[in-house]
């Protein structure tokens, strides 16, 4: 098949599937239901992955779909943040399904299909985004995103939920419209095109603060990235089913926030012009205060998934931090970051909501001596843990490496201190926890219950022992990613 | 004989304007609707014969004459007709003449 | 001489209007209406516009005034005494009347043959309705093929307040038994002087009215002047032997059909002549002789909007007698 | 063209104003919906052909009557005007094949027939604005029109509709008849009345005072019939209380037709002779259109009744409407022509949508309508689709014209930025009001009391039908973009 | 006869306004209405006055006079169709009021908005 039908499937797949997670929801019952997403998502998959070795070898093929107006069309063109970000939620997809049958039958929710078929279309959004060609395609699979998961946040419908959801739709969309939608348009003026070109469009079209400027208006209004202030929606979202906490708010749609930062300092503004240009240093400073604010905010959480938020806030600056230092080690970094943080937090949400479906229990406290019940949830949760601080053998050491690289290179000591300050800081707020899960007694009258729905224990396995592989065998990855920069320099 | 009947048909008409001004008065003046009526009705009859003959003389033996003629006939047909109508239907809502009023409700 | 006397007519108008505004008896604002109209056709005609003074006279001070008797006769005589704020009225009304005022000056005076309007399409009319049309009344001819769409539309328009009227008032009315003696039932048979010289005129108000239908072309008159004077001897009619004979004799289905038919029958004419290889609306096909097909033309279409008008007004005034106070 | 071909301009207006006059007499049940229908269809192939023969920036005309303009009435049909046919008929067509059930549920059948010889008469009128090139005759359609929509929001079930639509009477009446004035006042120093006419002979007189006065009476009165903030007065309650069906024909195209007459007249006429025109233009009507932007969008934010809210964003988009015009650049009039047809396709969609909620709830308050999107889910759909679009979510049509306008800004320099940040805000303001609806909808508990209806085939087609126009039109909007732009081109070609 | 030049545009100009005055400033509907005909009148006294001719005739070949100057036929035309159009205008309105008058018993707007706003 050719790569053009290629990267259609991998846009129409989840699409079609969506309808067809509907219509078997609704005429064939639950079973019909989940092996069509399966089969969607394996679907999925497989046309994604035959797409990764052509880019691995270098080519970059593209797709022109509709030309709305003279010189704004809808195209796609793939490179190696594009694939690696699409490889990576396909591929989670699947795992994530496997949980999501778990999870949402051990809770047994309301409103499942609409679960599933909200699930797919987000996953098209995702897509969409991982393999826009330009700034306004970009925008439109972005927005198709936030309206997509609008549903499946709100998804238990009560008066708190609906509140939160509000907020989750509310930052997204304003921020959006109101910054993002005019950097484009500023962007389309004077540079005359919006499309992602190696070394950035902007050079020499714009100079001083306007770049500056320009700049803020991209990272502010792409809220997805959670840069503070704008990151409120995150903890919002946190009132979704876990399945969508993990695969959504700790890969797909956070990423595709991080994702677009990257892609626009690489490919719109170009790292070199970037570099040159002082008004854009203010982001270093600006992702290393959400960095450790986030942290700090963390470490006073009580509600388990809440501090995982928050640590996902700080997780997302390091990358746009990453992508900030404007060297190429730190730009792979960054790349490498959200694959070593989506296998690592992952497993934390699937471990929390296999905790939620086995015992009902959310908040920390209550987690004491958890770990003799159900001993392999626990287990892959500390591997999460450790990712995340950054210890060796998993995924989470290897990007940090290569984004301490970076900081060196370009002698950036703000960066420095705030890599180290955070690794402490993540020590802080998640060896506790995995302390108390382990060694302390568990307090007396407890419910008796033992491991989750199987499906859950199986697919936070998965990813846990992903989150070891990476750290061995990350080989691939990252002379994707390498591509990135050796094509710059 | 034209002056003749030039001074003939203006006399008319200025004696039709006369009624008519007459009619004007009596219909602001006089204390009640069938006197006023009674008033109008001057203006109705005498003043439209005479205006309407005048203008007949002005305009010699014409199409227009016989137009005029038709006129003055449905005037004479219809104003006395219209006045009782009206008068029929003052006393039907309960109008009462001057005459059989106390003179303490008269004049309204 | 006549400057002079439109001027008091004017003025007369002027006073007229100011009492109208003022006086809180609704009744007589519409009986001084109606005067107001009477005063304005006589302007109109001292203006010249003998047609249109014609109109006037019989839609503005008669159609018009039934129609607002009828409704009062539904509604209230007198006007509530209200406290509403009149300052911004006054305000807005006289910035307005300013723009106005200030447009009146550099307007050409009054009867300027050199005036634009009459140098530039006018001349062309009043040059070749004889010899395209031949028929001596320009006005007739403008209304009737020069602009004969417009005309087309107005038809429509009346048509389309006649649907409004019977739409709003023609339904879930209470259905009288026939041998109820209602005042509306009766009208004024049991007043033997009104009645008798009631059917006397009749007759003759409906000959006049045929005259100004067809004798249009040659002077003042046309379908719409028609129509009112064929339409005022109904209600004449109805008025003296009550609503229901009146109904009897032109019962609403057959008003409908009138209403629609004229309509109908005037854009056939148009669609006739887009048969028969002319544009819309051109009559000049209809006969061999393009004159002659003209005047075919205008008498049909005339025709047409007499008949929707005398159909139009007749509903409406059955629509507002027929309803309940 | 030749043979029926040539013959279009006329029969656009005949075709719906004949079978009026039919419909009143085919009282049977659904017989005059079926003929009302028919005609519209019609109405609507023919405003297609008439596109097809205009495209790319030729005008037909048809002399009524063959007599030469301008002592006969001349038809004038370009692109502007192609674009105005096909969202009229367009609507209607639509508004007609949607609405039936709910106006069955809204009016007794024996008084349909009338009403639809309304409806039809209303798109007469309306075509016949459209088409006209000849001011007198642009008064007289305007009439018809004005009358019948006066009759089609009088049908409303809610006895609040009288009062409102006698609102409308009045105002309506006298924004034609101020147009009429400024016409007469025109004709006054010009002694013609056909647009072309005009123009050229207007350039000897423009300075004199009476022109001026004329532009004046002629805007203001339009602009009122228009529901130009802050002339709008009458157009909230009349979209609330009218049935369903027409308030979504009339929110398509009622309004949009005046501005199409005052565009016309001001760049048409005024715009070239009069000195200083377009600087007063933009001066009067910019602010006005902010004005209207903001409040509109504001007032919506806290409306309690749907309907209501939405009509008040539309006083907003007329707003939009005039801004894009008030530029008097070609990017701008773009913008604004653009709108007129992305705003009917987004409103329509919206209102079509209400009229099918309206079967399941009680009412259309906010709080009544809560739960219907679990009664008619694929109904919601649509009325999202249409909802994004009127916000300018990418990829729907709503988008497309918010580009044209920004863009269309961008060439104003500073000003121009700070109408963007008004532009954009009055879209996050649309955000939250069309939100509003759909949290409702979606999220409500539905009230016990309300009726389970389920939407008819008819009314599921024309909307979804709507909601997919929205998208194509977002993703490939050739069609309006291009008439639009040819239209603009046309309008100040007339700029010397 | 300078005043007689522009005597009618100013009639016109009074009449508009008192029209309009009655319009927007009476509550009462029918009185709004009777108004609305004022003023349209007025519109229809501009018109006539600008088709004058200064002696001329009105618009109607006749045998006798050929030479004669005739007033211009226009706007009588346009005014037959305003006319017309005023009339079904008002006959609407009046329908409107009747429609008012049965649902809420007045016709006077502060009450009505009184009514709809309980």
């Amino acid at each position: 098949m050719s790569v053009e039908n290629l990267i259609l499937m991998a846009l129409v797949v989840p699409l079609a599937g969506a309808l067809g997670i509907g219509l078997a929801g609704r005429y064939l019952g639950p079973n019909a239901r989940e092996t069509v997403t399966f089969v969607t998502a394996g679907l999925l998959a497989a046309t994604v992955w035959q797409i990764v070795p052509l880019v691995y070898n270098g080519e970059r093929p593209g797709l022109v779909l509709a030309e709305i107006l003279p010189g704004i069309e809808i195209a796609f063109r793939i490179e190696p943040l594009g694939m690696m970000f699409a490889a990576l939620a396909s591929s989670l997809w699947i795992v994530n399904s496997i949980y999501s049958v778990g999870y949402m039958r051990g809770n047994n929710e309301r409103n499942q299909t609409r679960f599933y078929v909200m699930f797919a279309v987000s996953l098209a959004a995702a897509i969409g985004i991982a393999f826009a060609g330009n700034l306004i395609t970009l925008f439109l699979f972005y927005e198709a995103l936030t309206l997509a998961t609008y549903p499946l946040v709100a998804h238990k419908g009560d008066k708190a939920t609906v509140r939160s959801a509000r907020i989750y739709l509310g930052v997204l969309l304003s921020t959006s419209i109101g910054l993002l939608l005019p950097a484009i348009i500023w962007t389309y003026s004077v540079a005359g095109t919006g499309d992602f070109v190696l070394g950035g469009i902007l050079d020499g079209k714009l100079e001083g603060a306007a770049v500056g400027l320009l700049l803020g208006l991209f990272v502010f209004g792409i809220g997805k990235a959670a840069v503070m202030p704008v990151h409120r929606w995150l903890p919002a979202a946190m009132v979704a089913p876990t399945p969508v906490s993990a695969l959504l708010h700790a890969v797909a749609v956070v990423k595709a926030g991080v994702f677009t930062v990257t892609k626009v300092i690489v490919y719109i503004f170009g790292i070199d012009f970037l570099f040159a240009e002082p008004s854009s240093s203010w982001l270093v400073y600006a992702a290393s205060f959400t960095i450790i604010a986030a942290s700090i905010v963390a470490l006073r959480q009580k509600n388990l998934k809440r501090l995982l938020a928050y640590s996902t806030i700080a997780q997302l600056s390091y990358v746009v931090m990453a992508a900030a230092i404007l060297k190429p080690l730190a730009e792979i970094g960054a790349a490498i970051h959200m694959l070593a943080h989506a296998f690592g937090k992952i497993t934390l949400f699937f471990a929390a909501g296999a905790i939620y479906v086995a015992a009902k229990k959310t908040e920390l406290p209550q987690l004491a001596g958890i770990g003799r019940r159900m001993p392999i949830t626990m287990t892959a949760f500390t591997i999460g843990a450790l990712s995340m601080i950054g210890v060796p053998p998993t995924a989470g050491f290897v990007s940090k490496w290569y984004i301490l690289a970076g900081a060196f290179e370009a002698d950036n000591y703000v960066a420095l201190f705030t890599i180290i300050a955070s690794t402490v800081l993540n020590a802080a707020y998640f060896l506790p926890i995995i302390y108390a899960v382990w060694f302390v007694k568990e307090s007396e009258g407890g419910p008796d219950h033992g491991e989750a729905p199987w499906p859950a224990v199986l697919a936070l396995s998965i990813t846990a022992a992903l989150t070891i592989l990476f750290f061995l065998f990350n080989g691939p990855a990252i002379a994707l990613e390498r591509q990135v920069v050796e094509a710059l320099s | 004989m034209d002056l003749f009947i030039d001074v003939l048909s203006w006399t008319l008409l200025t004696l039709g304007g006369l009624a008519v001004l007459v009619g004007g008065i009596g219909a602001l003046r006089m204390p009640d609707l069938y006197t006023r009526m009674h008033a109008a009705s001057v203006t109705d009859s005498l003043g439209a014969i005479l205006v309407i003959a005048g203008i007949m003389l002005q305009a010699g033996l014409s199409l227009a004459t016989i137009k005029l003629a038709a006129i003055l006939l449905f005037l004479l047909l219809t104003s006395p007709t219209s006045s009782n109508a009206l008068a029929s239907a003052a006393l039907l809502a309960g109008t009462k003449p001057l005459s059989e009023r106390s003179d303490a409700e008269g004049e309204s | 001489m006549t400057e002079i006397f439109g001027t008091f007519l004017l003025s007369l108008l002027v006073i007229t209007a100011v009492a109208i505004v003022r006086t809180k008896n609704l009744f007589v604002a519409v009986m001084l209406m109606s005067i107001a109209s009477l005063l304005i056709a006589a302007v109109f005609f001292l203006l010249d516009a003998a047609d249109v003074a014609l109109t006037e006279a019989a839609v503005g001070a008669g159609i018009s005034t039934v129609l607002f008797l009828g409704a009062l006769a539904l509604t209230f005589e007198r006007e509530r005494p209200s406290a509403t704020k009149r300052a911004l009225p006054v305000i807005v009304t006289v910035i307005a009347a300013l723009v106005v005022i200030y447009a009146t000056f550099d307007k050409p005076r009054l009867g300027d043959p050199e005036a634009p309007v009459h140098r530039h399409v006018a001349p062309w009319y009043l040059e070749k309705t004889p010899e395209y049309v031949d028929i001596p009344n320009v006005v007739t001819a403008v209304l009737g093929t020069f602009r004969g769409y417009d005309t087309l539309g107005e038809v429509f328009v009346v048509f389309t307040a006649g649907i409004g009227v019977l739409f709003l008032l023609g339904y879930g009315r209470v259905t009288r038994s026939a041998d109820e003696e209602t005042e509306i039932n009766v009208g004024l048979r049991h007043h033997l002087i009104p009645r008798t010289v009631g059917r006397l005129l009749i007759p003759f108000i409906l000959l006049f009215g045929l005259y100004v239908q067809f004798h249009g072309e040659y002077g003042p008159g046309g379908g719409f002047q028609a129509g009112a004077i064929i339409a005022a001897s109904m209600i004449l009619y109805a008025l003296l032997e009550g609503e229901r004979h009146a109904l009897d004799v032109l019962p609403q289905r057959l008003l409908l059909g009138l209403m629609a038919g004229g309509a109908i029958l005037y854009t056939g004419v148009g669609i006739l002549g887009m048969l028969l290889g002319g544009n819309f609306l051109d009559y000049s096909v209809l006969s061999d002789n393009p004159v002659a097909g003209q005047q075919l033309g205008i008498i049909l279409i005339e025709a047409g909007v007499g008949i929707t008008v005398t159909g139009t007004l007749l509903a409406i005034f059955h629509a507002f007698a027929a309803r309940e106070r | 063209m030749n043979g029926i071909n040539a013959h279009l301009p006329a029969l656009q207006v005949v075709v719906p104003m004949l079978t009026a006059a039919f419909v009143v007499l085919l009282q049977p049940r659904g017989l005059a919906w079926a003929a009302a229908t028919a005609a519209s269809l019609m109405s609507f192939l023919i405003a297609v052909q008439l596109t097809l023969a205009v495209a790319g920036g030729a005008t037909l005309t048809y002399a009524m009557g063959s007599w030469p303009a301008p002592y006969g009435i001349a038809l004038e049909i370009d692109s502007f005007s192609a674009l105005l046919l096909l969202v009229i008929t367009g609507a209607s067509t639509l508004a007609l094949i949607g609405g039936k059930a709910s106006l069955e549920s809204q009016m007794q059948s024996d008084r349909q027939p009338y009403y639809f010889s309304a409806w039809l008469l209303a798109l007469a009128g309306l075509c016949g604005i459209v088409v006209a090139g000849d001011a007198f005759n642009i008064f007289v359609f305007m009439e018809i029109s004005s009358l019948a929509s006066y009759i089609l929001i009088a049908g409303g079930p809610d006895k609040r509709a009288l009062p409102a639509v006698f609102k409308y009477l009045i105002m309506g009446t006298i924004g034609a008849t101020f147009y009429l004035i400024g016409v007469g006042l025109i004709y006054m120093m010009t002694g013609t009345l056909n647009l072309h006419d005009m123009e050229v002979l207007i350039a000897n007189v423009s300075d004199q005072r009476p022109i001026l006065a004329a532009a004046g009476f002629i805007t203001v009165g339009l602009a009122l019939k228009a529901a130009v903030f802050p002339l709008h007065v009458w157009l909230p309650n009349a979209y609330t209380y009218a049935p369903h069906m027409a308030t979504a024909f009339l929110a398509a195209c009622a309004t949009k037709v005046s501005l199409y007459v005052l565009l016309r007249f001001d760049f048409f006429v005024f715009q070239g002779n009069l000195d200083g025109h377009a600087f007063q233009f933009t001066a009067y009507l910019m602010p006005l259109a902010i004005l209207g932007i903001v409040i509109g969008s504001a007032v919506a934010l806290f409306e309690q009744n749907v309907k209501r809210l939405f009509a008040f964003s539309s006083v907003a988009q007329i707003g939009y409407i005039m801004l894009g015009a008030s530029f008097v650049s070609i990017l701008g009039l773009t913008a604004g022509i653009v709108h007129i047809f992305n705003h009917a396709l987004a409103k329509g969609g919206i209102f079509l949508a209400l009229g099918a909620f309206a079967l399941s709830a009680k009412s259309l308050r906010i709080d009544d309508i809560a739960g219907v999107a679990k009664r008619m889910p694929w109904t919601f759909a649509a009325f999202v689709i249409a909802g994004l679009s009127l916000i300018g979510i990418p990829g729907t049509a709503g988008f497309i014209s918010k580009w044209y306008l920004i863009n269309a800004a961008l060439e104003h320099g500073s000003l121009g930025i700070a109408l963007i940040v008004v532009i954009l805000l009055s879209s996050l303001m649309a955000v939250v009001y069309v939100w509003r609806v759909v949290e409702a909808a979606a999220f409500g508990e539905p009230a016990t009391a309300a009726p389970i209806a389920k939407i008819q085939p008819a009314a599921f087609i024309a909307l979804w039908t709507v909601a997919i126009l929205n998208i194509v039109f977002g993703l490939a909007p050739d069609l309006p973009v291009s008439l639009a732009t040819d239209a603009s081109n046309i309008l100040l070609g007339h700029l010397r | 006869m300078a005043v007689f030049e522009l005597f009618n545009y100013w009639v016109f100009a009074i009449l508009l306004m008192i029209g309009f005055y009655a319009v927007i400033a009476k509550p009462n509907l029918i009185k709004k209405l009777i108004g609305l005909s004022l003023f349209q009148s007025a519109v229809f006294l501009l018109y006539i006055s600008m088709g004058r001719v200064e002696g001329g005739t009105a618009p109607i070949f006749s045998d006798n006079a050929e030479t004669a100057l005739f007033s211009n036929p226009l706007p009588q035309v346009l005014i037959l169709t305003a006319i017309v159009v005023g009339i079904s205008t008002l006959a609407l309105g009046l329908g409107i009021v009747v429609r008012i008058r049965e649902e809420y018993g007045s016709i006077e707007e502060n009450e009505i908005a009184e009514i709809d706003r309980r």
